[in-house]
């Protein structure tokens, strides 16, 4: 197996390179920023097939952990780093004879590196910087349109955002203090057990970063406006990448270092009213990508609540969904953000001209964001009603299934308007179309049949679960 | 202003609140080496030479993070170069530099810029480093730039310099995964403690960082006042 | 043999009915004070009607609407015991086969009526079809809980389960005859319900565009209508004991309507439908009520 | 694996008929030809009931039954397609459409064998999406609003129905149509609404049937056919399966829940009634009797007694004969005249004779006239109620049927009778395509009409067993402990008397054919043009007797509905004002919440 | 509570927050960025004053062999070395973003910067 922390190394030099490669050739950058996520793409899933159970630890600097930084990796960070480099693979393959300067490419690495980053880590401090690099080349690609709406939502994400992140450096810094250790395995290992406060606030300031990050309520008020204003590509980006990645250190966080009651009761009032509040809010959008961002701050919000579900009732289902509604989320809102560059003249939500194919693909991937039968969506679905159920919160559950119905009246108010809209015969990007096909056919494909995509979240699932393996393996030596 | 008094008073009482549960975890100055610091001091110069440890934390044990800062850098700079790519600032006119601060400023730059060198070769013996040397050759520029009267300093040097620097820190670190196994690992001797040649890669680190962080630096100096343009 | 008695049941209905319709035209008469017709004029009008030489058609439905209307009427007719041992068809059928086939004879007047393109016809029809909301409902209504009372729905074995004076149903159930009463107004289209056939505004409705032997079949059909009509009236809610009872039954109730029609001006027709939706509505759901009371 | 291949079958048949219409009219007709034919070859060569059909789906597993209920129900809905496919042959669509057309068949037909909850719930939901899709390409009409408003319907029914699966899987364990053991009464009745609730929609119970009039006004003609006869059916059929299989004991021992069915079914019938004869659109008057007839039906499935019930599985099958020949007559008016409209039309009568006939015959049948098809279901449902004993629900209901007559004549009256238009003079009679349509429709109506026995032995298979009943009817009559009614005495005698008046009409002087202009019109000589046709206004005085009652609509309710969310949802999204100082508040205020959070741990 | 506690904890801390304070009062986007930096260097100081030891030195062995046996805590320092790039980085960017918004919208002024909003 290739040694993975090349996924780092290579992204970093390529986008050190990068201006060097553009004096070469105008397209050259393009076509790195193509092959690299296809690499790590390689790595990541012989990994997940040829590893067995015991996640591997990669040190840097020469010095066993905790003394250097290592990364971890089990299957499940494995599985993120599948599912964020297929989306940069297929955003990235889509977009390959697309003008533009090699430094966006070059934030589009950078970012991405610093996704990868966070997913492969295993040291707290280093996971603070590679959101640093992340969140810093997310301001940049927000604003990358130049253009009014496109600074104004980046700009109002970077003074969010950097107050988010201060105080999650603050937060690390004080579990440094209490346990003397950056590595995560070793702070897991010594906070179990009966914390002391100053572990809970530090946690609060880590969470607080976070939410930031994974868009929930009301920390995500700077997302509706990146999701209008920016390019669709950075709109997919972050939808699909970006908080995928946020999302899973939130996960990582709080189940490995503050297993603990407090947090996920937290996460449950979170995530309930960032559903809510981001289900109503899309209803009575007017523009077509805002509502598009509110509906995916909402599915951000329900990935969140499955999560704490199972820390409050610990069945594994309950984190089975949640990767199961990530997953879903991922694709098809990658889909439907890429699909908008085929529909330029379609941005209000009730009027517009659209050609067939993009109002075909678009149902596709609406249908799977609903969870209609035969899609993808359709067994998050079934599954995030029966953990809502078996844990007994019946209110909860007819709460959820309400806002189902919300979601569908504002997603099929498009849909028929789209099908019915003037056609236009936009020139299609053909890259994108294949891309945009085999996206819908995994979708579909998977809806019908679901068996490779429940093994592989199955298998993310029990790594995620057995954090006692993890923590000796890394921790076992002191 | 009845709301910014509010504000205050509220964050002046979080604040103080903040204050009052961290001195009560942590009373100033009362704290013994612990855990990994602890490993630092006792064995750091037996690792690698250096006698720095802050040093030798910073490039070779966390020597992770800092190439993740330097990536931060850079990513900075080539965000704010993207950022103002297309934009025109109009053309300020600086006082005309009087002979003296021209002159002085010729004759003072590679002085300036010889200290930034001194500081960041001497990073893993004395306090500085790479970050610090960096700065202090971008100031030689920034003295440059405003001081003459026609500075012409074509981009495209700047740009390959950082490139080569960067992507050589990058090689650096797979070298040392291709010989001890393990990326950023050091691979050289640690040589006699305290002298010039010892510590293993840190000066090596240390001369591609200054490097990186002067000629970004300079960049970005060079995109604020002229505007982001093609090079 | 069976055949026979249904066609002399069926002749002398027809006959019964033209010798009310005669009667009734006397009797009004002489209530406004005129001389009036003789007793036997409708059998002249209908035989005059019959043999007139030739009649204007608006088309086959035109023509074949009375057909289908007398048809119909007959069949029902055939379906209604005349009195206790008359009994005619009634067990094969009971009251909702009644209530359906009833329907058969107005349909069919409706059908060649609309044909004829005269405003006046169909307004005629959509009138009466409006005005059964009214009435139709108050009818059965009133006619239920004697049927549930007596846990039959044939029209027959009311007659033999109620017998004879003290326990007639409409003593039993006085609210619901009363309300059965004032349904069958309008059900045989007496003033003040006579909308569908307001002469004076839209020249007798349905039957503006007919004449001769369309309009003869006209008559025959409302000769057997008024029987088969005030005939369910007697049959449920006084138990002829033979035929005699009933005609003259049915005979006393027409009269009584026609009396009524003779002194009443006519309600406008929302005012008419309005009018059974008030007191006869309430007056029969009262009876039934009083049915459940006595349950 | 035969029966569920039916799926696959009107699949390929759908993408046959859509490159058929991509290349060439002629190959249009003929795939749809071919069409009829295979799928008429399989359900008579393949269709077999009784094998449990299993369709793996990695983690679930579909399963499909061919049970007596599902099998007839089945059968209607074949029916229905081919004979709506006989007059989609003289209509031009776009590809798509026929493609979506089959597709709706093929999960109409999955959805009725389905053996289990879930499965019936993802073949129902697909089978909404393809009728959303035919809808879009809606004929007349906003279209898209109408779709829109037909999925939403759909899809809240649909969401209900999943929420009730899950609570009866909570309760009882599996999602079989097996009963509920073991959970409250209140609980089986709140799982009961739920499950019954996306059925309620597709037949279009009131207050749940906005979308229907809107949506047969819209579609195209023929497709109405089938979606009035055929696809209203698995409505049907889903409450037929809950109450026969789930939810037996609960409409045994309960008292109210039945009563309250029946009653909401009694009202349906009634207003949908009120509002057909109130409309002056040929299809929307349509659209409203088939609310209306299906509320009998949920009458009758409502009220639990085995009369009844047997009487609602029946009087759907008079419903899918006597709407669809309607549906067929007036698609093939349309086709001819243009419009739908029924003050446009007038006087047809002479022009296109074979509808008129059907069209009288489906009326008739369709206010119950014996011995018609309509009939036998409407008495059974009658003498059943008066058996329960609840008088005020049967003079409801017989209210309703009054109201029958109403709109059936206004429909009649309006297309065919009356004075002809002008620009209609030379219109020709409907399509070959229409004419066998409304003929192969006739035929059931009478036939079962005078021979109900004949159906009702079918239906005796799948009701005896819950309610272990003994027969109540043989070929040609019915009987119950209270009435009987034989149908072909009733038809003998009413065929006799009208030979004798007939014959009577011949003996008597001769006629004449007198153009329709000279008439009695007070003696005024009027031209050929003067628009004498009354069908403006048609019943307009029943306004004023009806006053407040027309006003009360369900759209408005529903509407509200909305609305609240809309006004939530208006509340919420204050909270995104513009400003980036409040954005950086709402952080301070949190982090400072959170940290009081760890308040007391501190 | 000693006096010098309060100077290093509180003085770092009070930064803090009233880095915040600014980015909540101020109308002007620079300033806002500035009161982020603010921020930003008193979690620095702050982080640095959490690793004192008191009469410890740097931990610079400058006469190796010879181990001074009281240092500070060398972890902090080196990771406000990378907490401080970023602070700059950010700023760097931030810089630039605004200068486009003057560019773009005229004005610095965040109540002008109210398109994107509900």
């Amino acid at each position: 197996m290739v040694n993975s922390i090349l996924i780092i190394a290579f992204l970093l030099l390529f986008a050190f390179l990068m201006p060097l490669l553009a004096l070469l050739h105008k397209r050259l950058p393009a076509v790195v920023a193509l092959l690299l996520p296809a690499f790590n793409l390689y790595v990541g899933v012989t990994h997940f097939l040829k590893m067995e159970f015991i996640p591997l630890i990669i040190k840097t600097g020469g010095f066993r952990p905790p003394f250097g930084i290592n990364l971890a990796i089990d299957h499940f960070s494995l599985f993120f780093l599948i599912l964020v480099n297929v989306v940069a693979l297929f955003i990235a393959f889509s977009y390959l004879l697309e003008e533009q300067d090699y430094k966006f490419h070059m934030l589009f690495l950078l970012n991405l590196l610093g996704a990868s980053g966070i997913i492969l880590t295993g040291d707290l401090f280093n996971s603070f910087v590679f959101l640093e690099i992340f969140a810093i080349s997310a301001y940049a690609l927000a604003a990358s349109k130049r253009e009014k709406h496109a600074l104004e939502g980046a700009v109002k994400y970077l003074v969010v955002g950097s107050i988010g992140s201060s105080f999650y450096l603050l937060g690390v810094f004080l579990l440094y203090k209490v346990t003397g250790s950056l590595n995560m395995a070793f702070i897991a290992s010594s906070l179990q057990g009966e914390k002391s406060g100053i572990v809970y606030l530090a946690g609060m300031f880590m969470l607080f970063g976070l939410f930031v990050e994974t868009e929930l309520f009301p920390l995500n008020t700077w997302a509706p406006d990146v999701y209008q204003g920016a390019y669709n590509r950075i709109a997919a980006q972050f939808s699909s990448i970006i908080s995928k990645a946020a999302i899973y250190l939130m996960f990582r966080i709080v189940f490995f270092l503050f297993d603990d009651p407090l947090f996920y009761k937290l996460l449950i009032v979170m995530g309930i009213i960032t559903f809510v509040i981001a289900e109503f809010n899309a209803l009575v959008q007017k523009d077509l990508k805002r509502m598009l961002g509110y509906s995916s701050i909402g599915q951000m919000g329900l990935s969140v609540l499955a999560f704490a579900l199972y820390g409050i009732t610990s069945h594994p289902e309950a984190f089975f969904t949640a990767l199961l509604l990530v997953v879903n989320h991922a694709i098809s809102k990658a889909m439907i953000f890429t699909n908008l560059e085929n529909m330029p003249e379609y941005v209000q939500v009730d009027t517009g001209k659209a050609n067939p194919f993009s109002s075909l693909m678009f149902t596709v991937g609406a249908l799977s964001v609903m969870g209609f039968p035969f899609t993808l969506g359709f067994w998050a679905k079934i599954e995030v009603l029966g953990i809502l159920l078996r844990s007994n919160i019946l209110w909860l559950f007819f709460l959820i299934l309400i806002l189902f119905m919300v979601e569908a009246f504002y997603y099929f108010r498009v849909i028929s308007n789209l099908m019915r809209s003037e056609v236009v015969s936009v020139k299609l990007n053909p890259l994108l179309t294949i891309s945009l096909v085999v996206f819908a056919l995994f979708l579909l494909y998977q809806g019908f049949y679901p068996v490779q995509t429940f093994i592989w979240t199955n298998k993310a699932l029990n790594a995620f679960l057995n954090k006692a393996i993890y923590i000796s393996t890394i921790a076992g030596g002191l | 202003m009845i709301r910014k008094f509010l504000y205050f008073v509220i964050l002046l009482a979080f604040s103080f609140f903040i204050y009052a549960v961290i001195s009560a975890y942590f009373p100033f100055g009362e704290n013994t080496l612990t855990g990994v610091a602890k490993y630092y001091v006792d064995n750091g110069v037996k690792d690698l030479g250096g006698i720095n440890i802050i040093t030798s934390i910073v490039t070779v044990y966390r020597g992770f993070d800092t190439l993740g800062e330097v990536t931060v850098l850079f990513l900075s700079v080539t965000a704010l170069a993207f950022t103002l790519l297309g934009f025109k600032v109009e053309r300020r006119t600086l006082p005309n530099p009087t002979l003296i601060m021209e002159t002085g400023g010729r004759y003072l730059a590679p002085l300036i810029m010889l200290l930034g060198a001194y500081i960041f070769l001497h990073g893993h013996l004395t306090p500085g480093g790479g970050f610090p040397g960096g700065v202090i050759i971008a100031t030689a520029f920034l003295l440059l730039f405003v001081t003459q009267k026609v500075y012409k300093l074509r981009k495209i040097h700047l740009t390959v310099t950082e490139a080569l620097a960067g992507s050589l820190y990058v090689i650096v670190g797979l070298v040392g995964l291709y010989y001890v196994r393990s990326f950023l690992g050091n691979f050289l001797q640690t040589g006699k403690p305290g002298y010039i040649v010892s510590a293993g890669i840190i000066p090596i680190i240390y001369l591609l960082i200054g490097f990186k962080v002067g000629s970004e630096l300079t960049a970005v100096l060079k995109n604020l006042k002229e505007g982001g343009d093609e090079h | 043999m069976k055949i026979l008695l249904l066609l002399g049941y069926w002749i002398l209905v027809i006959i019964m009915g033209l010798l009310y319709m005669g009667i009734a035209r006397k009797v009004t008469a002489r209530i406004q004070n005129r001389y009036g017709p003789p007793f036997y004029q409708a059998f002249l009008d209908v035989l005059k009607l019959f043999s007139k030489r030739e009649t204007a058609s608006h088309g086959v439905m035109h023509s074949l609407g009375p057909v289908i209307a007398f048809a119909g009427i007959s069949t029902t007719l055939l379906f209604l015991p005349l009195g206790k041992g008359a009994p005619v068809l009634h067990f094969q059928g009971d009251l909702f086969v009644f209530l359906y086939l009833i329907v058969i004879g107005p349909l069919g007047m409706a059908l060649g009526a609309g044909e004829s393109n005269n405003p006046n016809a169909t307004i005629g029809i959509a009138r009466a079809l409006s005005l059964m909301l009214g009435y139709e409902i108050i009818l059965f209504m009133a006619t239920l809980p004697v049927f549930v009372h007596f846990k039959t729905a044939s029209i027959y074995e009311v007659i033999l389960n109620q017998g004879a004076f003290p326990n007639w149903a409409g003593i039993k159930f006085p609210l619901s005859m009363l309300g059965g009463l004032i349904a069958l107004q309008g059900l045989l289209g007496e003033k003040p319900f006579d909308q569908p056939i307001a002469p004076h505004e839209i020249a007798s409705g349905p039957t503006v565009e007919y004449g001769g032997k369309y309009l003869g079949l006209l008559q025959l059909w409302h000769a057997v209508a008024i029987i088969v009509e005030t005939g369910l009236f007697i049959d449920v809610f006084f138990g002829p004991q033979n035929i005699l009872w009933f005609f003259l039954g049915t005979f006393i109730v027409f009269m009584l309507s026609v009396v009524i029609n003779a002194v009443m001006p006519r309600f406008r027709i929302e005012q008419a439908i309005r009018f059974y939706w008030g007191v006869p509505l309430l007056l029969v759901v009262l009876g039934i009520l009083q049915y459940y009371l006595w349950r | 694996m035969y029966n569920i291949s039916l799926a696959l079958l009107s699949i390929l048949l759908g993408a046959l008929v859509f490159f058929g219409t991509l290349s060439h009219k002629a190959l249009r007709i003929a795939s749809l030809v071919v069409g009829i034919l295979s799928i008429l070859a399989f359900t008579f060569l393949y269709l077999k009931p009784g094998s449990l059909e299993i369709v793996k789906l990695g983690v679930f597993a579909m399963s499909f039954n061919l049970t007596e209920v599902s099998q007839f129900f089945l059968w209607i809905i074949i029916a229905s397609f081919i004979l709506s496919l006989f007059s989609l042959l003289h209509e031009e669509r776009s590809a798509f459409f026929y493609l979506y057309y089959f597709l709706a068949f093929g999960f109409a037909a999955l959805t009725v064998m389905a053996n289990d909850l879930l499965t019936l719930y993802m073949n129902f939901e697909l089978m909404s999406l393809s009728v959303f899709a035919i809808l879009l390409l809606g004929v007349r009409g906003n279209t898209k609003e109408i779709a829109f408003k037909y999925m939403i319907y759909s899809l809240v029914g649909a969401y209900f129905y999943l929420g009730g699966l899950f609570l009866k899987f909570r309760y009882s364990g599996n999602i079989g149509f097996g009963p509920i053991v073991g959970a409250s009464t209140l609980t089986q009745i709140g799982i009961f609404v739920l499950l019954a609730l996306p059925f309620l929609v597709k037949i279009a119970t009131m207050p749940f049937h906005n979308w229907a009039p809107d949506a047969y006004y819209s579609a195209s003609d023929s497709f109405t056919v089938f979606f009035s006869a055929g696809l209203s059916k698995v409505g049907v059929y889903g409450l037929a399966i809950l109450i026969l299989k789930t939810f037996t004991e609960l409409f045994k021992n309960n008292i109210y829940l039945p009563e309250v069915v029946a009653w909401i079914g009694g009202i349906t019938a009634l207003l949908g009634g009120i509002y057909a004869f109130m409309s002056d659109d040929a299809k929307k008057l349509l659209a409203y009797s088939s609310i209306s007839q299906l509320g009998y039906v949920l009458v009758g499935l409502g009220l639990f007694t085995p009369y009844s019930f047997s009487a609602g599985i029946f009087h759907s099958v008079a419903h899918f004969v006597f709407e669809g020949v309607l549906f067929v007559t007036v698609a093939a008016v349309i086709h001819r005249v243009g419009t739908s409209d029924l003050r446009k039309m007038g006087g047809l009568i002479k022009k296109m004779p074979i509808s008129f006939i059907g069209l009288l015959f489906g009326i008739i049948a369709g206010s119950g006239i014996p011995p018609t098809v309509g009939f036998p279901g409407k008495w059974l449902l009658y003498e059943a109620i008066i058996m329960k004993g609840d008088l005020f629900l049967v003079s409801l209901i017989f209210f309703a049927s009054i109201t029958a007559f109403l709109y059936s004549y206004k429909l009649v009256h309006s297309i065919f009778l009356g004075k002809l238009h002008k620009e209609h003079r030379n219109v020709k009679e409907a399509p070959l395509g229409y004419i066998i349509a409304t003929i192969l429709f006739l035929v059931p109506l009478i036939v079962f009409g005078v021979f109900p026995g004949a159906l009702f032995e079918r239906i005796y298979t799948f009701t005896k067993p819950v309610f272990n009943h003994d027969a109540f009817f043989t070929l040609n009559s019915l009987k119950t402990q209270i009435g009987f009614a034989k149908m072909t005495v009733a038809g003998i005698t009413l065929i006799s008397m009208f030979v004798i008046s007939f014959i009577l009409y011949l003996v008597s002087g001769k006629s004449y054919r007198a153009k329709q202009e000279d008439n009695y019109t007070a003696g005024e000589w009027v031209d050929e043009d003067f628009a004498s046709h009354y069908a403006q206004e048609f019943y307009g005085f029943m306004r004023k007797a009806f006053g407040k009652l027309l006003d009360l609509s369900a759209e408005k309710f529903w509407n509200g509905v909305l609305s609240i969310f809309k006004a939530v949802a208006e509340m919420t999204r204050r909270v995104y004002t513009g400003d980036v100082r409040d954005y950086a508040l709402y952080l301070i205020f949190f982090l400072i919440v959170l940290v009081f959070l760890v308040g007391g741990r501190l | 509570m000693n006096i010098e506690s309060l100077i290093f904890y509180g003085v770092p801390i009070y930064l803090i927050f009233m880095g915040v304070l600014v980015v909540l009062t101020t109308k002007n986007l620079f300033k806002m960025l500035l009161g982020l930096s603010l921020m930003n260097s008193g979690i620095n100081v702050l982080i640095v004053a959490l690793g004192y030891v008191r009469g410890g030195t740097t931990p610079i062995f400058s006469e190796y062999p010879k181990i001074y046996e009281k240092v500070v805590d060398p972890v902090p320092p080196a990771l406000v070395l990378t907490a401080i790039v970023i602070g700059l980085a950010f700023l760097g960017l931030g810089l630039s973003i605004v200068i486009r918004i003057k560019e773009k919208y005229g004005t610095v002024n965040v109540e002008k910067l109210k398109e994107l909003k509900w």
